[in-house]
């Protein structure tokens, strides 16, 4: 089954559009009378997307989602996906993925924050930058991303993967302030520059390929280790959470 | 004048002694009477199981600490939210509920009545504030005296008189109901980050111990003529092998009344354990039964774990503490100037950790071993123990012996050889569970003569309707019933209108708050004692003046006037 | 005539010990307070009628136009923002949370601009805290990090800490040690026995370099971390150890800067490891009034402290999603009610600039920056001089303000009230 | 040159809270403190006017020497000028950089505005009754 979907223009373009039924499981089961939101007024999902369906879908994983036109404001898309695909051509907004469990989302363009937040399986490939909080958790909640991939070709904001608990993410470009931090399990990967990496980290691996800036200074060095072929230095820590974690980085620099 | 007429209940009603007898129920203004006009609203109850409307002896559901629960915890927000709805308001949260979920929880198990656990005089304002938002029950508030200042010099001085001028003045000047000692002795200690590990301990700088805090609280209580005990949670909550320390509190305690207890202990289960270390920890609850069956001046609650996500929260900040030190889950500590403490931390109850699966069986057997069901209530010192919407869940346990069984099945496996569990076939009776959530709260809280936890004439129509007739039911082979039918009333209805009717409520409510003040003499008055007010000014941060809680806090609200005798 | 214990209606310290000289319901004078309080009691600046913007100009209108502008605005909007609510009491923030559920729209305090990012924290670790007494009369270690309270809470120090009398100690002002951690040199840092000058974004690294020398691992510590030498940090754990009561006060300092809540979070993670040693505590220097009292409020009626999006029924919280300035620099509301604040003067510019093209009512009783932004303003009486209700201090301890002088304008719980009459009308309830 | 922004509250803006539309709050929250050797490399005196310009806009503000403040930082009272020019940007934290902005200063002999002007400037309207 493949399900277009192409977003109108809007009277208010700035208000979000919170969807969390854009995900195949919905239309594999029912594609009638879906409806989104913008604000506090429940909206017919052809009021705000127009809407092409065609053919038939055994599983949900024969449901692909196609989505088109500006929806950098359209949230939750994807939120608790349990297969199937989703491809959105352009930008997609905040918490595109929430608590996806399987299957896969291409972004073309950007993403806003929350990407995949929460998320326990599937994968996720972003082809231009990802915001905030990308692969991270929920406020007050202790694990955050626990399975599944995330891949940002671009760069990805402040916090990303934020307390992840398992899982892959990867980021081809820099990440923000405090990537890693407050990690637990899982592996990260940044192949440019982030700052404060992995700050109070429990466990799990990071790779900075790039320079870690403001590097937090409670990470024991270990030592040069080679790994796929680049030397890196190996630090254990964060010593000051009687951090169980590894970072491996190019190079680094303390605010002394 | 509204009348309303409840025709064919099953009426199980321990005060006056009705059990099981199919009858009318008649209802004017609020009140129940002997007989209503034929143009009363006619409820027909089919023979379902009817009750006076369930009482809560110890929940913390209203105040600065429940309050912080919810604020530390949007995880524990989002496992429960609902809309707004016709008369309800929206709601969020499963173990710390805001105060209308609250509310509207207990009110669809039909619940009416429910005692605020633990309020700190100088937040009083605050727990005031949070009942006005629980319009459904009728509520009061334990004030907690455990690190009292005033109150502790007065002991150390031999004075219980003023012991009971200044916890007379200070809960008349808060609006509080009973006296609540949480650790006593141990609050204070924890100002230092320190604790008292016995009853014998010596309080840092205020040179009293525990059990003489204890002792003369106990006494300035009757002297104070207050309806309800005093209420403890006893020192050393919580540590392998403290049910020692909590049989030599239980011989502190004199008989002076022959109304009710002269002390309430409250969660139990948290005191009642054996051994030395986690390592070895089991129950002890057979002594703690004995005690209790010896000794009618003691009354306790079960304090009853259930397995899942909960937050604890106490006035025992030290406790707190020790439970974060196990845990390392978040923690939070609010130290109340001159007075208590308190702490809470969120935990997961895992049925397949033996230390749980030992605290899970000893709230039962606190239950099954308490000969007379009148010192034991049910109770899961919300929501430390358990959220109270597990309350059904623990009625079938205490009914179906063959349930209790299904349950152990699922626990660490090394249970049974440190909990007597296993061995008790005791069930309890219908009766024996409308004592317990009803009767004996009603009672143990003194609140029987204002028209609680029973049906009489002139009671209060707080009224319970289960969607059970126990007449068919046999609880003990069918304890999925017993959940669903304590888990939603038919019908609740408070001071005569039906408040929640199958799960939704009806109305926007109105509860009542009850309080007491006592009458204590000029020349006894902390109003009239200029040491009093002079060192009150010097040594809190709020003026004394500040202090009380005003009228406005009081919307609805029935005082209890005592006449004290100092 | 005078009146005695009057709370100060200015900031989050709450004193309550003010006198206040009033005659033919005017205030002549102020004593005790400090010079903020003075200015606030002594204010003279009112509007004395609702106002509407008009092409070019203001006019006056009555309350019952503005409050019907109000409710038919936030009766249309698709998301409207309900902000502000630290400057008035807590009856009337009650109101504000039932009518936001009930028109589906989004209620914020300015805690999102203060210690929003402290809550965050505390969320993800608790918070080991205690009433403001418990230092007073316990702590000989007090330590201001990020904050300048001499400045911002002027009486702080001499009513809670270096200056206050101490139950359990002797001589306090001599027995109690102040370490003041800031990037300025503060006048509070003046005054202080230890200051100890942290680079711009050097706190995280210096809360963590803490931490670990508390657990004994100073070792690896860099010679210098964010402009501190190490030597230094190790006096301070020494002197945190040592230490009977040790009491932390923070603010923004640490909450808007590099690190946002992660800041806080280690803070609160050193406190935690400290009390492995001896008592230590945290609270955050709450700014506005009764601040506090919003996130109360909220909590015990939506579960959330700020930040709560009720346009789908439901309470939803997400700040950076959900909170004022994300939602109007991203332009996501379509209405907007201020109550008890001045984003015009606070917010940065392209958020206000949001304001000036959606529908805005002002709840306030003196014309502000946002003044300029409002369609329509209504001005009413001023908690804690002429009007009355619920605050909370800094620390959570509630207060009843009371009225000083008789009120001539409506209070916010009388204006909001009928608002939410009218809307519950609108709506068939 | 470049410079560090950092604001916050000082006495006179809390004194002025309530009173937005006096000359004094105008006064205080448009005050650059910076410190004197700085002002010294700007080839520039106490009480001259700067631009302080940020990634999002400029400001004229006037200097005050402050030597509580390292080299390279300058402090403004919070307030609607400072706010000018700082970044709504949150980190999706719901709280803006309004401690660490990398601005530009330059020298100007440009007049400040007022408080209101910098409201008009953006779509507001000024409110002069009293």
């Amino acid at each position: 089954m493949k399900v277009t979907l192409e977003v109108r223009p809007r009277r208010k373009p700035h208000l979000p559009i919170e969807a969390e039924k854009i995900v195949p499981r919905t239309f594999f089961e029912e594609t009638d009378g879906l409806s989104v939101f913008r604000g506090n007024k429940e909206l017919a999902l052809e009021e705000i997307f127009s809407v092409a369906i065609e053919g038939e879908a055994a599983s949900v994983d024969g449901v692909e989602i196609t989505i088109l036109g500006d929806s950098s404001r359209i949230k939750r898309v994807g939120e608790y996906m349990d297969g199937g695909r989703i491809h959105v051509m352009g930008d997609i907004g905040m918490h595109c993925g929430n608590f996806m469990s399987a299957g896969e989302i291409v972004i073309d363009g950007n993403a806003d924050a929350w990407l995949g937040r929460e998320m326990r399986g599937g994968t996720i490939r972003c082809h231009g930058s990802a915001g905030d909080f990308c692969a991270a958790g929920y406020r007050g909640e202790k694990r955050g991303m626990r399975g599944g991939t995330v891949e940002v070709f671009g760069d990805a904001g402040d916090f990303t993967a934020e307390t992840l608990a398992g899982g892959t993410v990867i980021v081809h470009g820099n990440a923000g302030d405090l990537a890693g931090v407050d990690m637990k399990d899982g592996v990260l990967t940044i192949m440019g520059d982030t700052s404060m990496a992995c700050a109070n980290m429990s466990g799990g691996r990071a790779y900075v390929h790039g320079t870690v800036y403001d590097m937090i200074p409670t990470f024991r060095n270990i030592g040069r280790e080679t790994v796929g072929g680049d030397v890196f230095t190996r630090f254990a820590g964060d010593i000051a959470n009687r951090g169980k974690g590894t970072l491996f980085i190019r190079n680094y620099k303390y605010m002394d | 004048m509204t009348e309303l007429l409840i025709r064919n209940a099953c009426v199980i009603d321990p005060i006056n002694d009705i059990c099981g007898e199919i009858m009318d129920i008649a209802v004017r203004d609020g009140k129940i009477v002997e007989s209503v006009g034929s143009g009363a609203e006619v409820i027909d109850a089919g023979g379902s199981l009817t009750m006076p409307g369930g009482i809560d002896a110890h929940t913390h559901v209203c105040g600065t600490k429940v309050n912080f629960g919810r604020y530390m915890s949007p995880e524990d927000m989002r496992a429960g939210r609902t809309a707004r709805r016709g008369h309800m308001h929206a709601t969020s949260g499963y173990s710390v509920p805001t105060t209308y979920g609250t509310s509207y929880r207990y009110s669809a198990m039909g619940y009416t009545t429910a005692l605020e656990g633990a309020m700190a005089p100088l937040e009083a304002r605050h727990t005031h504030e949070e009942f006005a938002y629980t319009p459904l029950q009728d509520m009061m508030a334990n004030t907690l005296f455990d690190g009292n200042w005033p109150v502790m010099q007065a002991i150390h001085d031999g004075d219980i008189k003023r012991v009971a001028a200044i916890v007379g003045w200070t809960l008349s000047a808060v609006k509080g109901f009973a006296i609540k000692l949480t650790n006593p002795g141990g609050t204070e200690a924890w100002g230092w980050g320190k604790d008292v590990s016995s009853i014998r301990d010596v309080v840092p700088h205020f040179e009293v111990t525990p059990a003489e805090i204890i002792r003369a609280m106990i006494e300035a209580n009757e002297m104070l003529n207050l309806p309800h005990s005093v209420h403890l949670h006893c020192n050393c909550l919580g540590k392998p092998g403290n049910y020692e320390t909590t049989l030599e509190t239980f011989d502190l305690v004199p008989n002076t009344n022959d109304k009710r207890q002269s002390l309430y202990a409250t969660h139990v289960q948290f005191h009642a354990y054996g051994g030395s270390s986690w390592r070895d920890i089991c129950s002890r609850s057979e002594e703690i039964c004995r005690a209790i069956n010896q000794k009618p001046q003691i009354v306790m609650d079960m304090g009853q774990v259930m397995f899942g996500k909960t937050t604890t929260m106490t006035a025992d900040g030290p406790m707190e503490f020790n439970l974060y030190r196990l845990y390392h889950n978040k923690w939070s500590n609010h130290d109340v100037e001159l007075e208590t403490g308190s702490g809470i931390i969120p935990v997961y109850y895992n049925r397949k950790n033996l230390v749980n699966s030992i605290m899970w069986a000893i709230g039962l057997e606190l239950a099954l071993l308490t000969d007379n069901p009148w010192q034991c209530i049910l109770a899961t010192d919300n929501p430390n123990g358990a959220p109270f919407v597990k309350y059904p869940e623990i009625i079938a346990l205490l009914m179906s012996k063959r349930y209790r069984n299904g349950v152990f099945q699922t626990v660490h496996p090394d249970t049974e050889h440190n909990v007597p569990l296993a061995a008790l076939d005791r069930e309890l009776t219908w009766k024996e569970i409308a004592i317990m959530t009803r009767a004996a709260p009603a009672k143990a809280l003194g609140i029987v003569d204002i028209g609680k936890g029973h049906l009489g004439e002139g009671a209060d129509a707080d009224i319970a309707i289960y969607p059970l007739n126990i007449n068919e039911i046999d609880p003990a082979k069918a304890p999925e019933e017993v959940i669903r039918a304590f888990g939603q009333t038919d019908y609740t209805i408070k001071r005569g209108r039906v408040v929640c009717c199958r799960g939704t409520c009806m109305v926007d409510g109105e509860n009542t708050t009850i309080w007491v003040n006592p009458r204590i003499s000029e020349n006894h008055s902390m109003d009239h004692d200029p040491e009093f007010a002079r060192n009150f000014d010097k040594n809190y941060t709020i003026r004394m003046r500040n202090y009380p809680v005003q009228e406005e806090y009081l919307q609805r609200n029935l005082c209890i006037e005592t006449e004290a005798r100092l | 005539m005078k009146k005695c214990d009057v709370i100060c209606p200015f900031c989050g310290c709450l004193c309550d010990d003010l006198e206040i000289t009033v005659e033919d319901n005017r205030i002549l004078g102020v004593d005790n307070g400090c010079t903020l309080a003075n200015a606030k009691f002594m204010g003279k600046e009112r509007l004395t009628s609702p106002i509407r913007r008009t092409d070019g100009g203001w006019e006056d209108i009555n309350y019952d136009e503005a409050i019907r502008y109000t409710v038919d605005m936030l009766l249309d909007a698709d998301r409207p923002l309900l902000y502000g609510w630290s400057g008035t009491h807590g009856e009337a923030q009650c109101i504000g949370v039932h009518m936001c559920e009930l028109v589906g729209g989004i209620i914020d305090s300015t805690t999102s601009v203060c210690h929003g990012p402290s809550i965050l924290a505390i969320q993800e670790v608790g918070h080991p805290g205690c009433t403001l007494g418990q230092v007073k009369n316990r702590a000989d270690v007090v330590i201001y990090w990020g904050c300048n309270p001499l400045e911002a809470h002027p009486r702080h120090m001499s009513r809670y800490t270096t200056y206050a009398d101490g139950y359990f100690l002797d001589n306090a002002f001599r027995d109690r040690t102040v370490v003041v951690v800031d990037v300025r040199e503060t006048e509070t840092a003046r005054v202080a026995d230890e200051f100890v000058r942290i680079k711009q974004g050097g706190d995280y690294a210096v809360l963590s370099a803490l931490r670990a020398i508390v657990r004994g691992k100073g070792d690896m510590i860099p010679p210098s971390v964010a402009g501190v030498p190490r030597s230094q940090l190790e006096r301070i754990v020494r002197m945190c150890k040592d230490a009977k009561f040790g009491a932390v006060f923070f603010g923004l300092g640490l909450t808007m800067t590099k690190g946002k809540y992660k800041n806080i979070r280690n803070a609160i993670e050193l406190v935690d490891e400290l009390s492995r040693h001896t008592k230590f505590t945290i609270t955050p220097m709450r700014g506005h009034w009764n601040v506090y009292g919003s996130n109360e409020v909220f909590t015990w009626m939506t579960g959330y402290p700020y930040a709560i999006d009720f346009c789908r029924g439901i309470a939803f919280y997400n700040p950076g999603e959900t909170s004022a300035i994300d939602i109007l620099a991203r332009k996501e509301c379509d209405a907007c009610m201020i109550i008890g604040s001045d984003p015009g003067a606070h917010f940065p510019r392209k958020c206000v600039e949001h304001l000036a093209d959606i529908p805005t009512v002002v709840i306030d009783p003196v014309p502000t920056m946002t003044t300029a932004m409002a369609n329509v303003q209504i001005p009413v009486a001023v908690s804690g001089i002429d009007a009355e209700g619920t605050a909370y201090r800094m620390d959570g301890v509630p207060f009843r303000v009371k009225k000083v002088i008789e009120p001539t304008l409506p209070s916010d719980t009388e204006v909001l009230g009928d608002m939410f009459a009218r809307m519950k009308e609108a709506k068939g309830l | 040159m470049k410079f560090i922004l950092n604001t916050g509250r000082s006495i006179t803006q809390g004194r002025h809270v309530e009173h937005k539309f006096h000359r004094g709050y105008s006064e205080e929250t448009s005050t650059c403190f910076i410190h004197p050797l700085d002002l010294l490399d700007l080839d520039m005196e106490e009480g001259e006017h700067v631009e302080v310009t940020s990634e999002c806009g400029s400001v004229v503000l006037r200097t005050v020497n402050c030597e509580d403040l390292r080299r390279g930082m300058i402090f403004v009272p919070m307030g609607p000028f400072a706010n000018h020019i700082i970044p709504s940007h949150t980190h999706s934290t719901g709280m803006p950089d309004f401690k660490s902005i990398p601005v530009e200063l330059e020298y100007t002999d440009a007049e400040r505005s007022t408080q209101w002007d910098l409201m008009e400037k953006i779509g507001g309207q000024r409110y002069e009754k009293m």
